[in-house]
Formats: C-alpha cells, structure tokens, sequence
C-alpha cells in the first residue's frame, strides 16, 4: 500500500472515530422528545439534565484527567451560589438577571477557583487527592455556613428570580422551559466536551492517564494539562450549579453538601467512566432508578440503591455503558 | 486546659479503634472499604441489643461487639470482597459504598430511624473529682482500654510470627508472596480483626455519641481523614493522627478566637485545614513514607 | 565535537545506597555509544537520571549545552531527549496511529490545541503513517495497542522514541524479551536512524553492543569503570577481570570489532 | 424495521405511547389531595415517621371526608434537600393538583417550596419547621406547628423568675437555633440578666463535649440548649457526663432537647430537667388522653411528640378549611378559611393568628418525671396564648 494511500486511509479513520453515531444523535432527540412525551415529569428531567451536566464535569476531571474527587460538589455548590448572588443582585436589571449570564458567570468563577485549588490537588496519589478535594469542599462548605450574610447561610439564598432565558422564555411551573433550557446548555457543552476529548488536547489527557510515565517521557507537560482539565471540569460543575440555581431559584447549605460529591462520583462509575455517555446514562439511570424507588417505598429505598451498586460492580465491568457493550458483543456473538 | 486535652484524647483514641482496621486492610491489600462504617455501627447496634433485649451491660457487649463484628467481617471477605481486590478503585468504592446503603435502610428497618443510647456501666458513670480537674469516669476508661489496645497491637505486630508477616506483607505484598507467606490468609485474618475492632469502637463510641443509621456515612469522613494523615503502612501513623485530629478538633471547638472583635467559630474547620494542609506539604500523609523506587 | 548531552559528577542514592557514584559523561552528536554494566551496575538508574525520570542527589545533568538538573521529564523531552523503557511504556487503548500521531503532535507544540479534531493535520498524519511504515507497523496501525503482539509492541515503544526527531536517544535494552526472529528487524531499524541523532544503548547482549556500538562506557557499582572505543573497551583486561566467567562475553572480547 | 414505518405511524406511535404513559389525570371531582413532603429518611427520619403516623390516625379517626369530599393524602420523602423538596411540591402541584402541601421537616425545605405555594396559589400547611420567618416567605404559608421564639421566650421568662442571672446558650447551628438563641438572649438580657457566652454547634456533630466543657468553664446559673428534634438524645447523654448539677448549673431547654419520642431512652439523669414546649405527650387533656392511646395503639414502640401534633393539627387544619369552603379548592379561599380558626388539640387550645398565619398557642413549662415507670415532660406552668414574639415585636414597632 502506498504511503498517500494510506494516510487518507488514517485520516478517514481518524474522522470516522469522531463522526456521530445514529445512537447518540437518538438519544438527544429522544431527551427532547421527552417534554412532549411526559410533560408531567419535566421537573424530574430537568433534575436529571443537571445531574447529567455535573456528571460530564466529573468525568472530565475523573475519567479523562485521571484526578479522583471526591469534592467536586465545591464548584457545584460555588456555581449555584454565585448564579444565584447575580440574579439576586441583577434582579430586574435586564441584562444582568438574564440567566444565560449568571451561567457565564457561574463558569468563570468555578474555572478560577478550580485552577487556583488545581495546584493543591494534583500533588499526590489517588487517596490523596480524594482526601485533598474532600477537604476543600469541606471547607467551602462550612465557609458558606459562616458567611451567612452573603449566602443567608443555613437558610438559603432566597429571593433568587432571573429573569426570562434571553428575554424570551419564561420558567414556567410545569418546568418545561427550565428543561429545555436545561437540557439545551447540557447539549452544547456536551458537544464542546466531546469536541475537546477529540481534540489533540483531549488525546494527551487520555495518555496520562493511560501511562503517565511515557506521556511525560514525549514531552507531554502533564500538571499544565491536568491543570486545565480540573479547571474545565469546575466551569462545567459551576455551570450545573447554576442551573439547579436559577431553575429552582433558590440556593441552599445542601449544595455544598458531602452527599453531592459522592452521588455524582457514583453516578460517572455507575454509568461508565471516561465516555461522557456514561456520565449522561448513569445520571438518567440513577434518578429514575430513585425516582422509583423512593416512589415504591419511601423508607428503605437506599437498600436496593446499594443492592444495585454492588450488584453491578460484581457482575458487569464499566458501569452501564459497559453492560451495553457486553449485550452488543454476546448478540454479535449469537449473529455469527 | 486539661478537660479539653483529656476529652481530645478520649476523642482521639475513640477514633484511632474505630479506623486502625481501615488503615491496615487498605496498606495490605490497597483496597478502600468505605463499608467500614457499618462495622462500627453493627458494634454499636449490638451493644444496644444486648443492652436492651436481654439487660447485659456493656461488659458483655464490647466483647460481643467484637466477636459478632469479627465473624461477619471474615464471611464478607471470604464471599464478597474477595472478588473486588483486582477490581478499579472506583469500583471498590462503588461497592463499598452500595454495602453502607444497605447496611443503614437494613438497620432503619430493624433497629428504626431514632438513635438509639447505651448507657455507661454503673462503676462508669460519673465523674473523678481530682481536685484542680474534673474526669468523667467513661472517657478514662475508654482512653486507658484504647491504650492498652494500641500497646496490644503494636506488641503483636512486631513481636509475633504474625504479625511480623503482616508487615512483610503490608511492606511489599508481592515479595511476601514470593516468600511464600500467604497473603490471602493474612488479609482475611486482618480483615475480620479490623472489622471486629471496629464493632468495638462502634460499642465504645455508643457510649458518648447516639447511634442511628447515619453513622457509617457520618463517621467515614472522619476515618478517612485519619488515614490520609496518619499513612497506611504503620499503626503508629493513624494512632498519631487520631489523637492529633481528636485534640484539635476539641480544641478548635472550645476556642473561638476573637479578629476585629468578631468571633470566629473555628471548629467546622480545624480538622480538614489539617488534612489539607498536611497533604499539600506531605501528599503521603504526616506519618507515611515517601513513595521511593 | 560538541557534547549534545552531559553529566558532571552525577550522584544518586536511596537510602544508604549509592545507585548513581559521581557519573561525569560526554556524549557527542551523532554519537553511537553503548552502555553496558554487570546486573545492578546501575545503568537504568542513569537512563532515568539522564531522562528527568528520578532527580540526581547531586551533580549535574547537562542537555545541548543548557543545565537541565532541575527540569522534569517532559521539558527535556521537549528540548530534544528521547528514550524508550526496558519494560514497554505505551498507551494499551490508544491505536499505533494514535500513539504516534500524539507523539508528533506534542513535538509540534500542537498537544494543547483543544478546538480542532485529532487527525485534521494531513502533514502529521503523513509523518505517522510513514514512521510506522518505517517500523513495520503499518497493517497494525488501527488495531488496538494492548492486544498487540509482544514484538510490534516493542517495534511501537522504539517508534513512540523516535518520531519527534529527538537529538539524542536512549534505548533501555530494545530488545529484550524480543524471540529471536525479530531481534534482526530492531537491529536494523536502529541501524538505519538518522546519522546525527546521538544513540545511547543499553544492553546485556553482547552481540548486539559489538555490532551497534562506536563507543563503550562501562558502569560497575554505579561508577564509571572504563570509557573509551569499542575496541578499547574490548581489549580492557579490567573489564575482562568484572566480566570474567560470562563465556558469551569472553567470545565477544576475544573478536573485537563486532560493529558495523 | 424502524425505516419501514410511515411517519403516520410514527406520529401515531408516539401519541398511544404519550397517551399510554402519562399520569391518569382523573380529575374526580369529588376527591381532594394534599401532598405531604416529609424527611423519611435520612438524620431527621424520625420526624417524618412521626407525622405520617399521625396524619394516618388522624384519618382513622375522623375518616376520610371533609367538606364533602374525598380527601386523599400522598406522601414523599424530601431526602432532606431543597431542590428535591421544590420539585415534589412542583410535581405535586401540577401533575397531583393537590390542594395543598404540607410537611417540611427543615426551615430551608419550607423556604424551597413557598415560591411554589405563591405561584401556585396553593395553601403549604408547616407542620414541623420552626423558624420564624417561614410564614413570611408566601401568603399561603399557614403553620401549626410552632415557632422557635414562641417556645423560648417563656423558659427564658421562668429562668429570671428563679434567680437566673448568668447565662450561656449552645444551640445547633441553623436557623431555628438561632432564632432560639436570640430570642432567649433578648429576653434575658431585658429581664436585666447577663450572657456569658452564645455557643453554636455544627447541625452534624456527634461531639459535644468541647462547647459543654467550655459553658462549663463559665460558670453560669444556668445553660440554655436548643437541638433539633432527633438530637437531644446524644446532647442529653454528653451534658449529663459533664455533671453540671454539681457545679450548680441549672441546664434548661426548650422541649425539643426532652422529646417525647427520645425521653425514655435518655435514662433517669435527665429527671428534673426543666424546658418549655408547645405539646408533651403528658399533657393533661380528655383530647390529649385520647390521641396518646390512639397513637400508642397503632404504633405500638412509638410516642406521639410534638412533630406529630403537628401533623395532627396540620390535617385538622386542612379539613376544617374544606368543611368551612364546602369542598371549594380554591387556595386563596382556603388560606382565608384557616386564617382565625381555632380549635382544641391533644396540646391544648389553638389557633391560627389571621395576620401572621402562624400557630398561637400555650406554652407549658414542664419538668421530666417519672410515672408509671417511664419518663415524660410534667407540664407544671402555663403560659397562655403565645404568639410568635418575633413577629409580635415586627407588628409591634
């Protein structure tokens, strides 16, 4: 095979591995479809689009950089807040209260704080940085509490009302603009997001965490990168933050909360880590799973949530995604 | 003064019993068991059984805490753990976390969602007038039982055939393998040992702190700060960690200093500037090696 | 001849043990140098001081003129310094197209660049695809680089080294645990590297180091024991006397020569 | 074979599936819902327990029918967040059309859902939360439960009364605490008397010792505690450790330190404990007898508290608003039925303040005895009609 040949031969399998596949493209007109399908339930969905949206963040920082956190509900909870002060204090003022703003906001407020905390994270093991990104979010947590004046500490952030989505939309009780809105910032940073894993930037993030050892060894500027994508990884957390902000409008104490580090962590492993997908399946399967759940017996719905934790981590590997693949191989098994 | 240095150390060694077992499993076989927890909560739930349905003491329920706690934890590693140790981190924590779920809607169920109280043993109750200081009878017992418990240990891990295993073990799993000491065994020995340990801390701790079935989750932050600081590869390291994290906890709590007239309430803060403060200068933690080839 | 690499009393301990003793080495462009040692001479503790992998006690690693003791790996990969590892470093999800084509594109300063799709560059990918036709791996390029075999993975970690055009290079034994049969392709392909990249060779197999090697360093206890040509080297009764006993070595020193 | 389909089909498909799935909107008429979102799980589980127990008695009893109409309760657990919480009152709202919301465990889960009440113009009966403030987040908050500075200004008022000069608080950190905190220090710094210190503890913190060690140290006449309810256990058992009758420290409360559902298991040490509360489950009333045995009976291991009064009186609330509007669902003219209502609790005399919507009633000073071999609240003085001072001082100025 000539050499010319064979480079249209890569490049085509280089463009090929980043086209959209006709399952990908499915499920978002299906999460689209589904505010006319159930309109009821689209307060649930919009839940679900900024769990979905918090999940990619993690998996940037987790299943692409490689970073454990274990206190990624910091930029979560720093979003919210900072989402939910602007629109407070913007409140009437056009421009200023439109949400789409708060969400510009929210996201350079978390990237930079993610990048100053970045440099304390990246020193150390896996146990280290879980116990180092615990320990921030723990302490923003608690700052949130003492600052009571700003955040109206354990009381929550009242009187949050931004404004319509461009001057157009209203959020409405039904919640379906708040999930169309939702779900439309989820799918453009998801688009940019997966654009990024394709990208140069994102192929050298995958080889430090495949082999940290080669990647420095050709050169590849390993903190700088991890840098980067914790600092990524908070502006997309901040932006989930502020959703659940101004969908809600308000903001509580619980935002910071330990439980939102460890639900989304959960999510991402539950869904399969490093596919983004996954990140988008697991938090879909796992508030539906709750919705049921919790629906059928409100005491001891956490039971079978763990049952199916440690059901799937015994029997499937790579979480949901993971389980998809293994069917898809046993039925292109059976076809041959 | 003295209280607060006396009940941080209480608090301390409390800790230290309730963790110790976390610490070693994940040095030996690197597997995090976020599942830890529940053991102290099982201890402590038996000692509430023991006291309540059949009128024992906590005499009888510490040993008992113990043994039960021991047991489960043996036939957990040997039907269930057993398959994770070649498994991601992340799904250790997936699975461990998925037991805690279980463990507290199972004890809501049984046990219900109120906390529940042991009561101090009478010859227990009260407090030693010294004189310039005041102790509560409980806490002494708990800091002088710990006490003994931690020089027990230490003397196990370095004077018996065992225990030197173990360290050869925690040191370098695979070269231990290679000297043909079997690991699994160990690992199983020390699994069940660290469980029983923390069913005793569970019932020790039932005895100031209430139980309810939130204490695996609330208790985990706490462990695993001990660990982080404290390193894995040795007792002494969390055994420092604890009384150090259990003092300045206390201590962060009694004293509010004052800047520009203004009460700052420190306590919500003490122990996690300490870990991150630790594991920013000492990413190994305050008492771990340095990672060498 | 300027020196492209260099060290001045390098020194590296762990603990009570000195793996590196006051290492002072020169190694000029386009150099062909082989670095051989007895088991525990300390010769991948030096390939990994030299590449930035561990940090000297003391001493000093100089690279194309600049003091590079304090800089990590990836800013002397950057300035020109390649290896490859003993035991395979390579990324097992990535494809061999993907690997190299990583690798090209952190030698361009393109590595950052997060707004385009990994492949877009025609130029780059020419250059990989003909690197890896260069190393016999180009029916293998699209497969999946963990479920390689042994020998294209070893193909893929010299390839992975060599494809940002690197000033100088070390190879931590290239061909070790390489069967037999393939062992004459890796030789051939380090044969056929461009005459000014500077070589470092690191090997046991004596055959391989006579054929390859101009010049020799031998290390013993982490010392630099005897320096000099090949034949020098070979002639040496001091290194005779460290290696007495190893026959293969012994019917090496008797035909001088061996490079090519 | 997706292909194959005509996009009739398609459409037609979708719409049967849409049609299929969506929630029955059976709008019987003659049945009206009240969604009550409760932590049932979770470190405040044991108040959600107790309301559900209570609003169940309380249909047992009084059956099913109010103003002419079915009423049909649906329960949800808040998972003790406010988003989640503001969802379910949302969902409950538009896809139940519930007539009213009721529960809410915590102050911020209360403050979540009144947007929605406002909006909605749908009633949201506090059944539990106590900070002051709620009732002035939304004109169609009605609460019948209590309020923190109406609970705490009479044992603060008792205190001075007993020769109670110094004191310290400690109350956990959040907003009830700390409406409890201000209101007991205000009335004890206007009566004349000192305060040492104010403690706050963090909500989640198993470890007291160190703030009462501190109030130890101060040496006061008397310490004032407030945790929720839940936590008076733990609290109760470290004060007691500490040994503060020795140093002659009277230790008071407001009655969620002494809960009723907790008070057996506290042991003998607390008798003698003197604190203030709207209801204990001693209180002595034909009413109170009554729904004691009745609670007791159908769950038997549990003690009706002041939670469950408060679910209680929530339900009561609801159907005599629907009684006085004959069925009428309308919120506005739901809220405006509550307002001035009143009526005789298990607790006593009550009513709903028609300017403030919020509880008004007595206010017991009580002391843990012993009788019939178990432990409860002894009410010995009380203090009649109490309206939420913070909002009586508002009107007032």
């Amino acid at each position: 095979m000539s050499t010319g040949r064979r480079t249209s031969q890569a490049m085509s399998w280089f463009a090929n591995r980043a086209r959209w596949r006709w399952p990908e493209i499915a499920l978002w007109i299906a999460a689209y479809a589904l505010v006319i399908l159930f309109p009821s339930r689209a307060l649930l969905f919009n839940e679900v689009a900024i769990l979905a949206l918090f999940a990619v963040s993690l998996d940037i920082v987790l299943g692409y950089a490689g970073i454990v956190s274990l206190g990624h509900g910091a930029f979560f909870g720093l979003g919210a807040y900072a989402a939910g002060l602007l629109a407070k204090a913007g409140a009437g003022v056009a421009p200023l209260s439109d949400p789409t703003l708060g969400l510009l906001f929210a996201a350079l407020v978390c990237g930079f704080v993610g990048y100053i905390t970045s440099f304390l994270v990246l020193r150390g093991a896996d146990l280290t940085r879980l116990m180092v990104t615990l320990g921030v979010a723990l302490i923003f947590a608690e700052l949130a509490n003492r600052m009571a004046w700003l955040t109206g500490g354990a009381d929550g952030l009242q009187g949050v009302a931004p404004s319509k989505i461009l001057g157009l939309f209203d959020f409405d009780l039904y919640g379906r603009n708040a999930y169309l809105y939702s779900l439309t910032v989820l799918f453009l940073l998801f688009v940019l997001a997966r654009k990024i894993v394709q990208s140069p930037y994102g192929l050298s993030l995958r080889a430090i965490k495949g082999n940290a050892l080669r990647a420095r060894a050709i050169g590849i500027p390993v903190n700088r990168r991890l840098n980067a994508a914790y600092t990524l990884g908070a502006a997309y957390a901040g932006v989930a933050g502020a959703l659940l902000a101004q969908t809600t409008s308000f903001v509580s104490l619980d935002v910071l909360e330990f439980h939102r580090s460890a639900d989304v962590m959960l999510i991402v492993i539950f869904g399969g880590v490093g596919t983004l997908y996954g990140a988008i399946v697991g938090a879909a399967a796992y508030k539906a799973m709750y919705d049921i759940l919790a629906a059928a017996t409100p005491q001891y719905w956490q039971f079978w949530l763990g049952l199916a934790l440690v059901l799937l981590v015994l029997f499937v590997r790579g979480g949901i995604l993971g389980l998809v693949a293994e069917v898809r191989r046993r039925i292109a098994g059976h076809g041959k | 003064m003295l209280t607060i240095l006396f009940d941080g150390l209480a608090y301390g060694m409390l800790l230290f019993v309730l963790a110790v077992g976390l610490s070693i499993t994940l040095g030996l076989m690197n597997f995090i068991n976020l599942a830890h927890g529940a053991f102290a909560m099982a201890g402590g739930y038996i000692a509430v059984v023991m006291m309540q349905r059949f009128g024992l003491s906590l005499f009888w329920g510490l040993p008992a805490a113990f043994v039960i706690c021991a047991i489960v934890g043996a036939v957990l590693e040997r039907t269930l753990y057993v398959r994770l140790y070649d498994k991601s981190h992340l799904e250790q924590v997936m699975f461990t976390i998925g037991l805690v779920f279980m463990s507290m809607a199972a004890v809501d169920y049984f046990m219900g969602a109120s906390p529940q109280i042991v009561d101090v043993p009478k010859i227990l109750d009260g407090n030693l007038e010294l004189g310039f200081v005041s102790i509560n009878k409980y806490r002494l017992f708990v800091i002088v039982f710990c006490a003994l418990l931690t020089v027990v240990l230490q003397l196990g891990l370095s004077k018996t055939r065992f225990g030197s295993r173990l360290r050869a073990a925690v040191d370098d799993a695979r070269v231990a393998r290679g000297l043909g000491i079997d690991v699994t065994k160990i690992f199983a020995l020390t699994f069940a040992f660290g469980s029983g340990l923390a069913g005793l801390g569970g019932a020790l701790g039932a005895a100031i702190f209430s139980l309810d079935p939130q204490f695996p989750l609330k208790f985990m932050i706490y462990f695993l700060v001990v660990i982080a600081v404290g390193g894995t590869s040795t007792i002494t390291g969390p055994f420092f960690a604890s009384i150090l994290l259990g003092v300045a906890d206390v201590a962060g709590k009694y004293y509010t200093p004052e800047i520009g007239g203004h009460k700052i309430e420190i306590g919500g803060f003490v122990i996690y500037t300490i870990m991150v403060l630790v594991l920013i200068f000492r990413p190994q933690g305050l008492f771990g090696r340095a990672p060498g080839k | 001849m300027t020196a492209v690499l260099a060290t001045k009393s390098l020194v590296r301990r762990f603990g009570g043990l000195t793996a590196t003793n006051n290492v002072t080495f020169s190694l000029p462009v386009g150099a062909r140098h082989a670095l051989i040692g007895p088991n525990g001479a300390g010769k991948t503790t030096f390939v990994n001081l030299l590449s930035g992998v561990l940090a000297p006690t003391s001493g000093r690693v100089i690279l194309d003129g600049k003091d590079v003791t304090a800089w990590p790996a990836e800013n002397r990969a950057r300035a020109g310094l390649s290896r490859t590892f003993q035991i395979n470093q390579l990324f097992a999800d990535f494809t061999p197209l993907e690997t190299i084509g990583l690798a090209l594109s952190e030698a361009h300063g393109e590595g950052a660049e997060f707004w385009r799709r990994v492949g877009t560059h025609r130029d780059v990918v020419d250059e990989a695809v003909s690197i890896l036709e260069r190393l016999d791996l180009g029916d293998v390029m699209e497969d999946r680089v963990g479920s390689l075999p042994y020998g294209k993975q070893r193909l893929l970690e010299i390839a992975i080294a060599v494809a940002p055009k690197p000033k100088v290079l070390l190879l931590d034994e290239p061909a070790a645990g390489v069967p037999e049969g393939e062992r004459e392709q890796i030789l051939d392909i380090i044969a056929a590297l461009p005459e000014e990249m500077a070589l470092v060779l690191i090997e046991h197999d004596m055959e391989l180091v006579f054929r390859f090697a101009r010049t020799i360093s031998v290390l013993v206890g982490g010392a630099l024991f005897v320096e000099g040509s090949a034949s020098e080297v070979a002639r040496d009764p001091r290194v005779r006397q460290v290696y007495l006993g190893e026959t293969e070595i012994d019917h090496h020193f008797d035909k001088p020569g061996g490079a090519s | 074979m997706f292909d194959r389909l005509t996009r009739r089909q398609t459409i037609a498909a979708f719409t049967l599936a849409a049609t299929a799935l969506t929630p029955l909107a059976a709008r019987a008429e003659d049945t009206v819902k009240i969604g009550v979102i409760l932590p049932m799980t979770g470190p405040s589980a044991s108040t959600g327990r107790e309301i559900e127990a209570a609003i169940k008695l309380f249909q047992a009893q009084k059956g099913d029918k109010a103003g002419g109409k079915k009423v049909e309760v649906i329960i949800k657990d808040d998972t003790g967040v406010a988003d989640i919480t503001k969802r379910l009152a949302q969902e409950l709202v538009v896809n139940d059309h519930v007539a009213a919301i009721a529960g809410f465990g915590l102050t911020p889960l209360a403050l979540a859902a009144a947007p929605i009440a406002t909006q909605a113009k749908v009633p949201e009966i506090v059944m539990a939360a106590g900070t002051a403030i709620i009732t002035e987040a939304s004109p169609y908050i009605v609460r019948t439960s209590f309020t923190l500075p109406q609970n705490t200004m009479p044992i603060a008022q008792w205190a001075l009364k007993n020769g109670v000069k110094k004191v310290v608080t400690l109350v956990s950190d959040y907003g009830p605490g700390i409406d409890a905190e201000k209101t007991f220090v205000e009335t004890i710094k206007a009566g004349g008397g000192q305060v040492l210190d104010s403690l706050r503890a963090p909500l989640k913190n198993p470890e007291f010792a160190p703030f009462l060690q501190k109030a130890k140290d101060l040496k006061p006449d008397a310490l004032f505690l407030f945790v929720p309810s839940g936590f008076g256990a733990a609290l109760m058992k470290q004060v007691v450790e500490r040994g503060f009758a020795a140093d002659n420290i009277k230790v008071i409360a407001t009655g969620d330190v002494t809960d009723d559902e907790q008070l057996n298991n506290m042991g003998d040490s607390v008798l003698g404990m003197i604190t203030s509360h709207n209801y204990s489950a001693d209180h002595d009333s034909p009413e109170n007898k009554a729904y004691v045995a009745a609670f007791e009976k159908a769950n038997p291991n549990m003690r009706p508290n002041f939670m469950s009064v408060g679910g209680y009186d929530g339900m009561a609330l609801f159907y005599g608003a629907l009684d006085k509007t004959k069925g009428d669902t309308d919120g506005t003219k739901l809220v405006d039925a509550m307002k001035g209502m009143a009526w005789t609790s298990p607790r006593g005399p009550i009513s709903i303040d028609p300017a403030t919507r919020d509880v008004v009633q007595n206010v017991y000073i009580r002391k843990v005895e012993r009788k019939n071999g178990q432990l409860y609240n002894v009410e010995f003085e009380t203090v009649p009609n109490v309206k939420d001072p913070f909002k009586a001082a508002k009107a007032g100025k």
